[in-house]
């Protein structure tokens, strides 16, 4: 194998096959040395959280990756392909111009099919929704589908004051479920304050950057409530086990308890449903 | 340090200990060492290391002499060649010879005295109860007719003159010898002729035409010289014609120039009529016709016989015959020599052929084997058959040299029924039909000093020297040591007996000696004494019988009293014997499967290549195998008037069809075969079919 | 019970149930073990090879598993570097596939070869010229090639996964899978047809010996043929049997069908270039080393059916049936098809190996056949074992096929 | 090496000196013809005539030493087999063995033996071990060297004597063991030598030469039934297991 | 950082496990039957030249560690006082037993080396590959592979088979380097036996 082993001829037969023998390994060495080194580097950068919303945005099915411009009508089917993050995405931008030009009218749907949705607040995918207080922190609490869901806010592993937190990382993790799942955090930040059992938002943080683009992957109220109405559908849709379509009959409002609704072996299932979870 | 080490921690420390373990030359340097340990395994033995030493010395297997160049490492011998030049074997070993050093590790050899009651049950002995028991039988030994019979496997050795002086000492002591191959031949021979006369030998080396009824002239052991000097023709010495009668194709018949298949046990017949043809062809040697008395009666004794329609049932055409016949008479050198193994019409048919052809006393003939100076006359000793019947308390077995098998019934037979004993001297235990054997562990080739006398392809004999090439096995014993603590009396060790041999060959002032390190033989004379001589065949020489006068030819009769009537009735027999369905020929054995031969190595040439056929098995033609439904390697069971008995098939296009052919000597043959050679099994076979036919059936196991 | 570890939304039968199917192919697992320990042990008398049948029918069946595990190296190579989208459904069950069936063969080798502690000489002191020399390299760098494509798809599992290096570690990896799916397809390439190489270059075995191109005998690029198609078609043939036993669609009919096709076209480029070698070797190989290509055929039960079967009626007719439109219509008759043209694969293995050492080339030689012992018979038993529990373990919680959970909802 | 099998009786000792000379182990408990670890057989052939006039010939088959692209040679993956240019013989070194038999399967004169079993000698027999040459192991394969041991042990002697190696100095343990000398040996690339002469005298074939690996052990026989039936090349089909 | 501190552990450790305990345990260390001063038999005391006891035989091989017969010549009786020859002549002479010498440079069973070829053929010198011998008053403590089973003497003093020195290690890569330089030929027969 090597020069200075019996044996070794420098033939051009020997040559060439050790030639190669020798490319494919350090191919391959490098390669998974690329990629060790690769994760070492973005260990030590925080980009951890941002990594790990894209891995699971890969691994999520095509109905939860549908872009939001559906529920406003602007286009047909489509999904998403920047990991929900609308400030990069061409199309959006195109889209915005439309509608900031009057050619596309944002049409609010008829009704938000039986959920509140607030015009001062911002939602984000994660069933979050974010407002903004006039001392420049931000407030963050369940939106109207994932209260009916998570009702007692015992069950809610809420972070600690002062920690850092992440757009698209884990905020909050539900215990109910046997495995645990996470609700993501709408923005950058450091929370600031937790709120307390009784108050309408978890948490209180002061976000990193107040730019626009900060905000541009958040949801608008007017398409909020088309996008609350589809979320309802999807739920329904991963429940029903088998074929069987949507069974609400159209018109009927969903329940309030929603948490009740669900078969106790498919509320794992559920959950990770809503909260984006691959 | 903070108080918990975390798991995470410990996979940190396993990582880096695996990068520092890769380099470091644990890991590469175990990798090697383990690839070097399985190329020594410690259960491997290793061949020793020491010096390398070369000896001579002669094999004394059997009864060729060869003589052995050995090859020794750390004194041990480790290969052994056959010696060039040796007078005897011409630097040629059998098979069974290139194995003869590892016959004293052989597994089954016996290293004490054992002792073996009713043939199976093994216990320790010692001496002592041996002696005791030996000499308990002396002394009670009353009647005239002796008690204690000592049979010697080999005689001829320095080793029989001892046997042969206990016998004198003991008065209830008789000396016996085991059945010798020649000796039948011999006392048939002696009966033609008015004068006494000593045994013949058949002189293949200068014969020119060799017709042989059967002989294993190159099979196996003991036949490695007269292959040679068969085969190996040079310029000067070209190939002799050889004429193979016999029924199943051996090796002989194979390099033979004519086969002839005969059916078997028809042998006899085919002898005479050649010898007929001879007569009335005219072709009998006028010097022949002046020596005999009564010509004239064996021609009319031949013409009565009516051969003819016999000839036709042994498969060989008349054309054949006269053939033979004419080359017989023409040829001067030519010779007949029949199987050793042979019944006995057809041994006197074979004489009676060598008479008419006029092939004794003649170079390339019958020629007279001389007698071995200083060892004692054993040609009239009695056998163990000729003793009567439970008469004898203990028969002393000297088979320290391997000689002819004695039948395992006979022993029951002589023995005082429930008292007698067996006592033999032999390295490996061969178990007997008696109630009690003791066996008392022998030397074997290489371990002690003993003497060989051989007989060449030329028909001369020799006396060589085995010598001690390996140090010998604490407690085994050589005949001389063995009487003497059987006797208790002092008994002249081997090496005095041997110098009073050697002493007498040289006295006797006749025979060439051969020297390993001078390229011609030299005559005895031309040594200075009896050292020289010693010091000589000690150095792996031999003394050979000389060129011996060509003698002259007595006068001799062809037709003794009772050969008459015995061959009319053999042929009468064969006439009106129908030929069995399946008939069972039994072969000598080539490799003479026994324990005295067969070391672990012969595997090779016979489980590991099937070069010889595997124990347990028979051969038939592929044809028989189908007729009766039976596959090559298919275990079939073969019947012998009722005796059943498994064997393996072998197809082989060389036995003829419907013949079974099986080795003697191995396994369940030996069993079919003790019950052939047994009289109740004898007798049962039909009167008119010879006893070397055995109607069988085979079928499908 | 072991709820954590299944993937989220999918349906997997309860650990009892799971232990129930995974216990019989344990206990043949550990008896295939034993069988390897007294290999190992006692030496390779245990089995029935001899001087002559000095290939047993272990690796004969080896080949076999190689040949079919050629799935793995193809479909990665239409997935990663032909872009063919939609067999992403299979790549993750391919690749485990692969991965079973060559950590399996090298299993097998390790008791099949007589000083396993020396295997590494081979890389010490490699024979350039020898084809076992690349099979052996090409094998080893494979096997770590599909090692390393297995990774991620372990690392996604759900629980691991949380772990925050697992993540970055297997996200890195995957953005790097292309490089791995071309260094697997060049390797692949390789030794497939070195295994075919092994018995093309036998001067020595005329049934076997085929004339060269380049450096290599024409069975080298026959056996890179014959595997290129039977992977795919045993992908088929394994998605289709998974989803019969797990009783949930697991892959989109489309994609049985481009499987199919895919099989099919090479199937057929492998038959007629099967054929035309046949008939050079019938007419002008054999013969050149002074052999009649019919008295190779005039033994025991090798009639002369063996050719029209590998190469007719398990070649030509499935090769034709993956390509005709209507049978892809219904999975049934795929998946025969597929079957069929997998076992015209195995026949060709049997046919190179077994009858190749089984022919006389001597003209005193006999015909020999074999029966392998039942430690050969549970060695190789515990490789099929160790490949169903492997796969029934990562069919469990790994998402192997990500069409699931839309195909189940739909 | 030429072998005039006119001569040959098939007795054996060629084995059997060939098994003592090379430390062969004893047949282990079990061994059949085809797992028998012997480095040379002697196969008895029958030349295919009719009943009475149909005779066998004994042919001694070892390695041939093929020197023209020797199948095993080419194929032995980590080199275990060589080519030895100097001598011609082909060298196969048991500690490099790995024992993947791929050898065994090239090789057309199945003249290749494997160690199945561990080699077992007698409690004694080890002491008549050859110190020149090595005891192998299980799980190597085997095959004949021309006893390359003596020749080894023939330059030490001849560099001890500070001369060069002459002709007669080595022969292998077959040659010397043949009773009726039917195996002459010597250097082929010398045309003065006994065995040029043998090999070229017109009745000598050589085995499966059309295979074109250039064995270099020759067969001469005056009988030409017995030429054709050894270098007939459509392979005789007859079942019969042929034995001694 | 703390995480690296670990890692480095680890590395270290295994590394001194590696380069330094491992040798040591690799090999045993074994004493000779009974000592043997090279010094006193050829220096000025009794001054044998080496060829008297270590003789190369005419047919080439070598004797290596002479047999007992060679010391029975001189030590049929007690000379010195040394413990060492009483044991010598008690135990060995007077039973006539091979002392069972540990041969440092005892090389594998399967390779020969023809001592006429390299001495008188090549005209090598003893130390070309022993080192220098002859002159030490005790001998070294035998040190065996416990793996391998090999002497040290083949693999060489350092773990990593760097050769000190050039008789430190006969590995076969060591004697192929040899036979190349001189142009002898280097294959597997010239060497395995």
């Amino acid at each position: 194998m090597f020069p200075w082993v019996y044996g070794f001829t420098w033939s051009t037969g020997n040559l060439i096959f050790l030639g190669i023998f020798f490319t494919v390994v350090i191919v391959i060495g490098l390669t998974l040395g690329l990629s060790v080194l690769r994760s070492l580097r973005s260990a030590q950068s925080n980009e951890i959280a941002h990594i790990r919303w894209k891995s699971e945005f890969h691994d999520l099915p095509a109905a939860a990756r549908t872009c939001r411009h559906i529920f406003a009508g602007d286009t047909r089917e489509r999904t998403c392909a920047h990991d929900f993050d609308c400030g990069t995405c061409t199309a959006h931008r195109h889209i915005e111009e439309l509608r900031r030009s009057g050619r596309i009218v944002l049409h609010r749907p008829a009704g938000s099919g039986g959920f509140s949705v607030s015009s001062e607040r911002l939602y984000h995918r994660g069933h979050t929704w974010l407002r903004r207080e006039p001392d420049g922190t931000v407030v963050v609490g369940l939106d109207d589908l994932a209260s009916r869901l998570v009702t007692d806010r015992s069950t809610l592993g809420l972070p600690p004051v002062h920690a850092a937190v992440f757009r698209n990382a884990p905020l909050v993790t539900i215990r109910r479920a046997s495995a645990g799942t996470r609700i993501l955090a709408p923005i950058d930040g450091e929370i600031v304050e937790v709120g307390g059992e009784g108050c309408e938002w978890l948490v209180r943080l002061r976000p990193r950057s107040l730019g626009t683009d900060a905000f541009a992957h958040l949801l608008r109220p007017a398409e909020a409530a088309g996008w609350l109405q589809y979320e309802f559908e999807r739920l329904q849709r991963s429940l029903a086990s088998g074929g069987v379509g949507v069974t609400m009959a159209d018109g009927g409002l969903p329940m309030q308890e929603l948490a009740s609704a669900v078969p106790v072996d498919a509320w794992d299932r559920a959950l990770g449903e809503v909260f984006l979870e691959p | 340090m903070n108080s918990s080490i975390s798991r995470r921690d410990l996979l940190r420390f396993a990582g880096g200990g695996v990068l520092g373990l890769l380099l470091s030359p644990l890991p590469w340097k175990v990798l090697d060492d383990s690839a070097i340990w399985t190329q020594n395994w410690p259960w491997i033995p290793e061949p020793s290391r020491g010096p390398i030493t070369w000896s001579a010395s002669t094999c004394s297997l059997c009864g060729a002499g060869c003589g052995v160049r050995v090859r020794s490492s750390n004194g041990h011998p480790v290969s052994l060649a056959g010696q060039a030049g040796h007078p005897m074997s011409a630097g040629t070993l059998c098979a069974t010879g290139l194995l003869a050093h590892h016959l004293a590790c052989h597994p089954s050899r016996v290293l004490q005295p054992i002792r073996i009651t009713n043939g199976t049950e093994r216990t320790a002995a010692d001496m002592a109860t041996i002696v005791a028991a030996i000499h308990a039988a002396h002394s009670a030994s009353t009647s005239a007719s002796p008690a204690i019979a000592v049979i010697d496997s080999r005689p001829g050795r320095a080793a029989s003159r001892l046997l042969m002086e206990l016998a004198h000492q003991w008065p209830s002591a008789a000396y016996g010898v085991a059945p010798q191959a020649g000796r039948a031949r011999t006392d048939l021979i002696r009966k033609h002729f008015r004068t006494a006369v000593p045994e013949f030998a058949a002189d293949i080396q200068h014969a020119r035409l060799i017709v042989s009824f059967g002989a294993p002239l190159v099979d196996g052991w003991g036949t490695a010289a007269t292959a040679r000097t068969l085969l190996a023709e040079t310029s000067a010495h070209p190939r002799p014609r050889l004429i193979q009668i016999e029924p199943v194709r051996s090796r002989t018949a194979n390099v033979a120039e004519t086969w002839i298949p005969v059916t078997p046990g028809t042998e006899h017949v085919c002898a005479l009529a050649i010898a007929q043809a001879i007569i009335e062809g005219r072709r009998m040697k006028s010097a022949v016709r002046a020596r005999a008395e009564d010509a004239a009666a064996l021609a009319a004794f031949l013409h009565d016989l009516d051969l003819p329609p016999a000839v036709r049932r042994c498969g060989i055409s008349d054309a054949r015959i006269l053939e033979i016949a004419r080359s017989l008479s023409d040829e001067p050198a030519s010779v007949v020599v029949a199987s050793p193994a042979a019944p006995e019409e057809v041994q006197s048919a074979v004489l009676l052929l060598n008479l008419v052809a006029g092939t004794f006393f003649r170079e390339g003939g019958l020629r007279p084997l001389p007698e071995i100076p200083g060892a004692a006359r054993t040609t009239d000793a009695r056998t163990l058959e000729d003793f009567d019947d439970h008469s004898l308390s203990v028969i002393i077995l000297d088979e320290s040299a391997a000689g002819a098998d004695i039948p395992a019934a006979v022993f029951g037979q002589k023995l005082k029924p429930g008292s007698g004993i067996v006592v033999s001297l032999s390295p490996f235990a061969a178990p007997r039909p008696v109630p009690i054997q003791y066996v008392i562990p022998a030397a074997v080739w290489g371990e002690r000093l003993t003497d060989v006398a051989g007989t060449s392809p030329a028909g001369e004999i020799s006396v060589g020297l085995a010598m001690p090439v390996m140090p010998a096995r604490p407690d085994t014993f050589d005949t001389a040591a063995f009487l003497g603590a059987v006797t208790g009396t002092s008994q002249p060790s081997t090496e005095e007996i041997l110098r009073q041999r050697i002493a007498a060959i040289w006295s006797g002032r006749r025979g060439m000696v051969y020297d390993p390190s001078s390229p011609t033989l030299r005559p005895v004379h031309a040594f200075g004494g009896t050292d020289a001589l010693w010091s000589v065949l000690q150095s792996g020489g031999c003394w050979i019988d000389g060129p011996r006068p060509a003698g002259s030819m007595p006068a001799f009769r062809f037709l003794p009293a009772g050969l008459a009537e015995h061959l009319t009735k053999r042929v009468a027999a064969t006439k009106a014997a129908t030929a069995p369905a399946l008939a069972l020929v039994i072969t000598s054995d080539p490799l003479r499967r026994d324990q005295a031969f067969d070391a672990t190595l012969m595997s090779k040439v016979r489980d590991e290549s099937g070069l010889y056929l595997p124990c347990g098995s028979v051969a038939i033609h592929p044809t028989t195998a189908e007729a009766h439904n039976v596959g090559v390697g298919d275990d079939a069971t073969l019947s012998i008037n009722g005796t059943t008995l498994p064997v393996h098939i072998a197809c082989d296009s060389s036995v003829p069809p419907g013949l079974v052919s099986a080795m003697d000597g191995d396994g369940p043959v030996a069993l079919a075969q003790s019950k052939i050679s047994d009289r109740s099994v004898g007798s049962v076979a039909s009167a008119t079919s010879a006893p070397s036919v055995i109607p069988v059936t085979l079928w499908k196991a | 019970m072991d709820s954590s570890l299944i993937p989220r939304g999918l349906q997997r039968t309860s650990f009892p149930r799971f232990l129930a199917w995974v216990l019989p192919w344990v206990a043949l697992l550990g008896v295939g073990l034993f069988a390897v320990y007294l290999c190992l042990a006692y030496g390779l008398n245990q089995t029935n090879m001899d001087n002559r049948f000095a290939f047993g029918a272990w690796i004969y069946l080896d080949l076999t598993v190689i040949a079919l595990g050629a799935g793995a190296f193809f479909t990665g190579f239409l997935l990663y570097i032909l872009r063919r989208k939609e067999l992403a459904a299979v790549i993750n069950s391919a690749v485990v596939i692969g991965f079973i069936c060559y950590s399996g063969a090298v299993a097998v080798l390790m008791v099949d070869v007589g000083q396993p502690l020396r295997a590494w000489f081979t890389f010490w002191h490699p024979n350039v010229h020898s084809m076992l020399t690349e099979v052996t390299f090409c094998i080893t760098c494979y096997l770590t090639v599909l090692a390393i494509e297995y990774v991620p798809l372990i690392l996604k599992n759900r629980k691991l996964r949380k772990n925050a290096s697992m993540l970055l570690f297997e996200f890195q990896l995957h953005k790097l899978m292309v490089v791995f799916a071309g260094i697997g397809t060049f390797l692949s390439f390789f030794h497939q047809g070195s295994l075919g190489g092994l018995y093309g270059v036998l001067v020595g075995r005329p049934f076997a010996f085929r004339p060269a191109f380049g450096i290599w005998p024409s069975t080298f690029f026959l056996f890179i043929l014959s595997a290129a198609a039977a992977g795919p078609s045993f992908i088929l043939l394994t998605s289709w049997l998974v989803s019969k036993i797990a009783r949930k669609p697991l892959v989109a009919p489309d994609v049985y069908r481009t499987l199919g096709r895919i099989s099919g076209s090479i199937l057929l480029v492998y038959v007629l270039l099967k054929a035309v070698d046949t008939l050079v070797w019938i007419n002008r190989t054999a013969p050149g080393l002074g052999f009649q290509a019919s008295s190779f055929y005039r033994y025991g039960d090798f009639g002369s059916w063996i050719l029209f079967a590998e190469i007719v009626l398990l070649g030509l007719l499935p090769a034709l049936m993956l390509l005709s439109s209507r049978v892809a219509q219904h999975t049934g008759w795929l998946v025969t098809a597929a079957a069929m043209a997998c076992s015209g694969i195995v026949l060709n293995r049997f046919v190179m190996t077994i009858q190749t050492l089984a022919l006389p080339t001597l003209p005193f030689d006999a015909f020999l056949s074999y029966v392998p012992s039942w430690q050969e018979v549970a060695t190789f038993l515990a490789v099929i074992a160790y490949g169903v529990l492997v796969y029934s373990f990562s069919f469990r919680y790994l998402n192997l096929f990500p069409q699931e959970r839309e195909l189940r909802s739909a | 090496m030429v072998i005039d099998l006119d001569r040959c009786t098939g007795c054996g000792a060629c084995v059997i000196a060939c098994a003592v000379e090379n430390n062969v182990p004893p047949a282990h408990e079990g061994t059949t013809p085809r797992t028998g670890l012997t480095w040379m057989r002697v196969v008895r052939v029958d030349d295919g005539r009719s009943f009475p006039d149909t005779r066998s010939v004994f042919v001694p088959l070892m390695c041939q030493q093929c020197d023209h692209h020797t199948p095993c040679v080419s194929v032995c993956p980590q080199n275990a087999v060589e080519y030895d240019e100097e001598t011609g013989i082909v060298t196969q070194v048991p500690v490099r063995c790995l024992g993947c038999r791929y050898c065994m399967t090239a090789c057309p004169y199945h003249a290749r033996y494997f160690n199945w079993w561990d080699p077992e000698w007698p409690a004694g027999m080890e002491q008549t071990l050859n110190p020149d040459v090595s005891t192998r192991m299980r799980g190597v394969a085997e095959k004949c060297n021309f006893c390359h041991g003596r020749l080894q042990a023939a330059r030490a002697k001849a560099a001890a004597g500070s001369r060069p190696l002459a002709p007669d100095d080595y022969q292998p343990a077959c040659v010397e063991a043949c009773p009726t000398e039917a195996i002459v040996f010597g250097d082929l690339n010398d045309p003065r030598s006994t065995v040029s002469a043998a090999a070229s005298s017109p009745d000598t074939f050589r085995l499966l030469e059309h295979l074109g690996t250039g064995p270099k052990v020759r067969y001469r026989s005056r009988s030409a039934a017995v030429r054709e039936s050894l270098t007939r090349n459509s392979v005789s089909s007859e079942k019969e297991q042929v034995h001694g | 950082m703390k995480s690296i501190r670990w890692f480095v552990a680890g590395f270290v450790v295994m590394m001194l496990f590696g380069w330094v305990i491992f040798p040591a345990i690799l090999y045993t260390h074994e004493e000779q039957p009974l000592q043997f001063s090279h010094k006193v038999h050829s220096g000025e005391t009794v001054g044998l030249p080496c060829q008297d006891c270590h003789r190369l035989s005419a047919d080439g091989r070598f004797e290596g560690v002479p047999a007992i017969a060679k010391c029975a010549e001189c030590h049929a009786e007690a000379i010195g006082s040394t413990a060492d020859e009483r044991l010598l002549v008690e135990e060995y002479v007077k039973k006539g037993r091979e002392i069972p010498w540990l041969v440092y440079a005892r090389g594998p069973q399967n390779a020969s080396f023809p001592h006429a070829s390299h001495l008188i053929g090549a005209g090598l010198a003893c130390e070309r590959c022993h080192g220098s011998q002859g002159t030490a008053e005790s001998l070294p403590a035998f040190r065996r592979n416990r793996i391998s089973g090999e002497s040290q003497a083949i693999w060489g003093t350092s773990i990593a088979g760097f050769k000190m020195a050039e008789w430190d290690g006969m590995k076969m890569d060591d004697c192929a380097r040899c036979h190349r330089e001189r142009g002898v030929a280097n294959t597997c027969l010239k060497c395995h036996k």
